[in-house]
């Protein structure tokens, strides 16, 4: 049916990103752009493609790699009337500006007494999988989430990083999004196909703080981030050719954290398991078992379990980077263990 | 750049503004921490740190800006607080922990946010440098009026962030200041011990930009000087750095024996006083009368008393309202 | 007795602190100090007190204030056969300089395959309660616990004290040393009187990685660091009143994190309450949930519970800060509410 | 100072070693990444930064040092690791990501590291900077012989690592030397655009130390002024900093396709390469034959072989070594 297909628009995340920024620099003038390589380049990893070249050196700003200062000039710019959209290249970097991020960012609405608005958006990429050991491929879900004055996002398909990136742009508080590098849809980072969904034209928001459903089920709940919910659906689909059917949910964001959609789930399942690519002690998997049994410990069946990334490093050498990903099998196999 | 006389009394006054209302946090701070010093104790509980002798640097700078100007400050906010306006109520109150409180109470000494006169801190070291380079890009974007100024210590120069932001404002030719306030000390350690220049106006060499050392914490001169890097900022040249000569005639913080600091220095602490220097200058050269220096004098008084009185009335805040504000 | 009396040498966790970096400076020439104000002041908070004057200038270095860079030099100066002990003024600075203990130090051992020992003691003041608000009175307990590669450990007394500091310098591993600013014995940061205890004056270990049960009981398992350890002790004391038997343990560590012992508390009490000074969520509390419901869920009779930091930065304001930091009295209703 | 025939030799053999391992790195990387380039494929995965161009830098600098002297690198190491001596063979199998490799294959290109020499690398901007001043601290603190040499690129001279670690070299007088490797790019980004100042040796004169700039990407410049800075901090008269004129010869990173970088400035590149200049310059002066040449050529690019043949023949480490090495 050729009129369903030309609704459909599909595209990829790094596309839906500079889609989202663009439409909201159209409309206000306060929304501007910096970052290292996010001009001319258009971000290395594709997310601000054609804004240099639609609004100009002014609005789209190559910084010197200056990252505590320019993330610094944010807070100030923000406190100031406008809307910064930063770029945190890599995640990984976060300890050359955090003070920055943390402790100006973050605060200056409280330490305001609410006055001051700091509607900054940091963007910064995760993720691993492609070899790019240990300074260049983390997550660092809960080294964000953690500290409070923050929201923080990160979406696992395109639709998700259209709308969340236009409600962050919108939102008057600082907001951390996250996007994952084998997500984006560059091609040069391994791609994601389930990623690249149909996006509308139109701006619209995604609410910042609810999870998704993405998939129902009856019997576990999984419950991921980014590219831990590409293999939490990979991992549904193999489990059901075994009969077991697997409710998918993507938190989307961490803060806020939509604790009442997991325990909804698995008060229905009665079993959880948690998948996340950031570390694992310390982290987003703690925090979602421990806010499910501290709701109710008699809905669990059996022992919530985890499939995270290791507390190691993460190793350059393919072989270990691979064995130490989260992936659909490790997820089969904690079902599998939860049951027999 | 010379100030008229009006701007040298305005000057003068500001720093008895300030000097007044801290003697009076001073005693207060002190209730309820005698005979044992108990930080967390009394009226007002936490660190302070006083800006008694460096009132030179704020009022000299400070007379030359607007509300719409914006001005970043550090852990030792008063006097700069103070010259830029902010509400001596409110910030008192804050200062107190109070409910009617610049935040409510949620930020205290170290953190006094004015946004009705563009003023903020920070209390974490160099932090001050890159919301004034984000001010001043925001007012160049927009195209609107006013600079920006970032004060900090010396010994906040060796942080990062200095270095950074100042490149940034170079490059990108922003309307921002860079006042170093040069007491000679960071808590105990002497500026010779970290910083390996003498005067840091020659690291406005660094970037490119104009760099300027005042010597001997003297209003009129730190006028004349930051005068002229203000009007450079505002009329589109771009950055400028000042590093002030001035004095730290308190401890780091209330509590700070100085065991570290040499007698003679401390010796020498009163008769350095900058506000007294500037009184016999004003009775000397602008012919300022004792009648006229007592109706000033009590003017200041009266302010900072009014002050304190309002921060003592004030209700605290509720417990669970700490919740609040966390977003806007 | 005479001879019990003059056994005991009650030490504050300052002195200990003081004391064992002294001992470890004696016997071994290649550990030395550096830090701001840690020299002539003898440190902030007192750890370092009287080092400079027996060690002098070249072993006790005062820095300027370049976190990034001391840091980073002790990390260059551990990789060639040094072993600095390092001080970061107050824990909340982190973001200054978090590369440098992240990227670096935490790091290099495994980037070099093991073959480069990094024993670096990073020293750092956590903790709130005496109105220094946002920016001076965090714990950031699991922001560092998060992060592979590093150990942290966290006195709550003077005995655990000194010898986590000789095992920290003793072990060829960086080591984050969190201790409390109203632990520290200081007087004008208030004084935990329980934290004072007998120090033995020889050198002696306390084991990285191990947990103490520092009061034992049978109806619940109080779980606590630091500060928590006393909130918990006191707690316990008023549940004793009410004829409930609790069991105090003192993580000590967090990496290594002793889930064993915390497990078999709980699998005897059937009940666990976590108790932490740092922000809640993505934390300490919920790792040690997850940790005990992941071991075995049958054990517990109730869901678990926290008494942590709310999610908000910390105000400076005494009704406020007293409203939201852990107490006794939060742990007595949360056992309540566990049992009700 | 000026080298001997010999130590010209050195460097040129060493560039054109670092040159060949690198041809042939570069040829290995594409397999598996056409005709679609997914840096997850092929026996070399990742990042790949090459450093052809910039040979000069590694071989003037590090032809003054000894395996005892310590060198830390960055992103871009191989001409620099090369230099300073460290294995070759491991080093390539580390590369390919090989359990023989340097570290068993935890690190990858961007973390070279071989205490044997004193070599380390870290992938973050800046970060060069702080472990070579600990290691001259180290030094000093023990004693023994050694300088250190952190190298930078020009873009992370606006990092603030480099800021702090300059001063507090400068402060504490250590035997250490930072080497600024100016390839006009940081990425996409020109020098012009990021830095406020066109040559980045005036910055010393902020640390009160001495600052060098040498144009040309010639080796026997930077031999001179790399051999004044080594020795004078060999002496104990504290660190320097040297900014040199290079070349990056390739795109950032393997994959790059230089959009951003004019055209003219691509067609030059093949005319300024440093090795054939300095090929020129020893048959000119040092009256290199043709077959002298071809006998360095063909040990240089031997060693290239056979570290290649080292890695591509030494099996990957089983996966769940990844858990080991954290610790030591
Ligand atoms: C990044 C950071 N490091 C350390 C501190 C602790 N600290 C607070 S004030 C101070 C000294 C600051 O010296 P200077 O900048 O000269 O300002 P002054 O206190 O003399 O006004 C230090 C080290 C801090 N607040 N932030
Ligand atoms: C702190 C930090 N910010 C950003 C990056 C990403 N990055 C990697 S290389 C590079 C450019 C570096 O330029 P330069 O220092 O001139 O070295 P070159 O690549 O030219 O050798 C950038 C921005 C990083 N690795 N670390
Ligand atoms: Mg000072
Ligand atoms: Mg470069």
């Amino acid at each position: 049916m050729t009129t369903v297909t030309s609704n459909v628009r599909k595209q990829t995340i790094a596309r839906a990103m500079a889609e989202a920024i663009a439409q909201e620099m159209r409309t206000d003038p306060r929304v501007f752009v910096m970052g290292e390589d996010i001009g001319q380049l258009g971000g290395v990893f594709g997310n601000t493609r054609g804004l240099f070249e639609e609004f100009g050196p002014e609005r789209v700003r190559d910084t010197p790699i200056s990252e505590t200062a320019f993330i610094g000039a944010a807070v100030g710019a923000a406190a100031d009337g406008m809307r910064p959209v930063v770029e945190l290249m890599f995640v990984d970097f976060f300890g050359v500006c955090m003070d920055a991020i943390y402790n100006l960012m973050a605060k200056n609405t409280y330490f305001s007494g609410g006055k001051l608005s700091i509607p900054v958006v940091l963007m910064t990429a995760t993720g691993g999988g492609y070899s790019d050991a240990g300074q260049h491929s983390q997550c660092l879900h809960a080294t964000f989430a953690h500290l409070p004055g923050m929201k923080v996002v990160a979406p696992s398909n395109a639709y998700d990083a259209k709308g969340l990136m236009i409600s962050a742009i919108r939102d008057d508080n600082p907001v951390i999004y996250l996007f994952h590098k084998a997500l984006q849809g560059m091609g040069w980072l391994g791609t994601e196909p389930a990623s690249i969904v149909h996006v509308p034209e139109e701006a619209y928001t995604v609410p910042i703080g609810k999870a998704a459903t993405v998939r129902e089920g009856r019997d576990v709940t999984i419950v991921g981030i980014t590219s831990g919910v590409h293999h939490a659906l990979k991992a549904a689909e193999q489990l059901e050719q075994k009969g077991v059917s697997a409710e998918v949910i993507d938190l989307r964001s961490l803060v806020p954290l939509d604790r009442e959609h997991v325990i909804n789930s698995v008060r229905k399942t009665g079993r959880l398991i948690v998948v996340d690519e950031d570390y694992q002690s310390y982290g987003v998997t703690g925090e979602i078992i421990a806010s499910v049994v501290e709701a109710d410990i008699s809905m669990l069946k059996s022992p919530p379990k985890r499939v995270a990334y290791p507390d190691i490093p993460i190793p350059f050498s393919r072989p270990m980077e691979q064995w130490a990903l989260p992936n659909p099998a490790k997820i089969v196999a904690a079902y599998e263990s939860m049951v027999k | 750049m010379t100030p008229t006389r009006e701007q040298k009394i305005w000057m003068y006054e500001h720093m008895l503004v300030s000097r007044y209302l801290e003697e009076m946090i001073e005693e207060i701070y002190m209730e309820g921490k005698t005979p044992a010093f108990n930080m967390a104790a009394g009226p007002i509980p936490g660190e302070m740190h006083l800006s008694k002798g460096q009132e030179p640097c704020a009022v000299g700078v400070c007379v030359h800006l607007k509300p719409f100007d914006v001005v970043t400050a550090t852990h030792r906010p008063h006097h700069i607080a103070v010259a830029k306006g902010v509400d001596l109520n409110k910030m008192t109150a804050e200062i107190f922990g109070k409910a009617t409180g610049l935040s409510g109470g949620r930020g205290g000494h170290m953190h006094i946010f004015d946004p009705d006169v563009n003023f903020s801190c920070s209390g974490i070291i160099g932090q001050s440098v890159g919301p004034a380079v984000g001010a001043a890009l925001s007012r160049k974007l927009q195209k609107k009026e006013g600079v920006a100024v970032a004060f900090l210590g010396e010994g906040a120069v060796n942080q990062g962030a200095f270095h950074e932001g100042l490149n940034l404002a170079a490059v990108w030719k922003l309307p921002v200041i860079f006042v170093i306030e040069d007491n000679g000390w960071g808590i105990s350690v002497p500026k010779t011990a970290s910083t390996a220049v003498e005067h840091n106006d020659i690291r406005a060499q660094a970037y490119g930009i104009p760099g300027h050392y005042v010597p001997g914490n003297n209003p009129l001169e730190i006028f004349r000087v930051a005068g002229e890097a203000i009007a450079r900022a505002r009329r589109g040249e771009g950055p400028s750095l000042i590093e002030i000569e001035t004095l730290r005639m308190a401890g780091h913080f209330m509590g700070d024996a100085e065991q570290y600091r040499p007698k003679e220095e401390l010796a020498m602490l009163k008769a350095r006083d900058p506000i007294v220097a500037m009184r016999t200058y004003l009775m000397t050269v602008d012919k300022m009368s004792e009648a006229e220096d007592q109706e000033i004098v009590t003017r200041a008084r009266k302010r900072a008393e009014a002050a304190i009185a309002f921060a003592k009335e004030s209700p605290y805040p509720r417990g669970e309202e700490a919740l609040e504000k966390v977003f806007v």
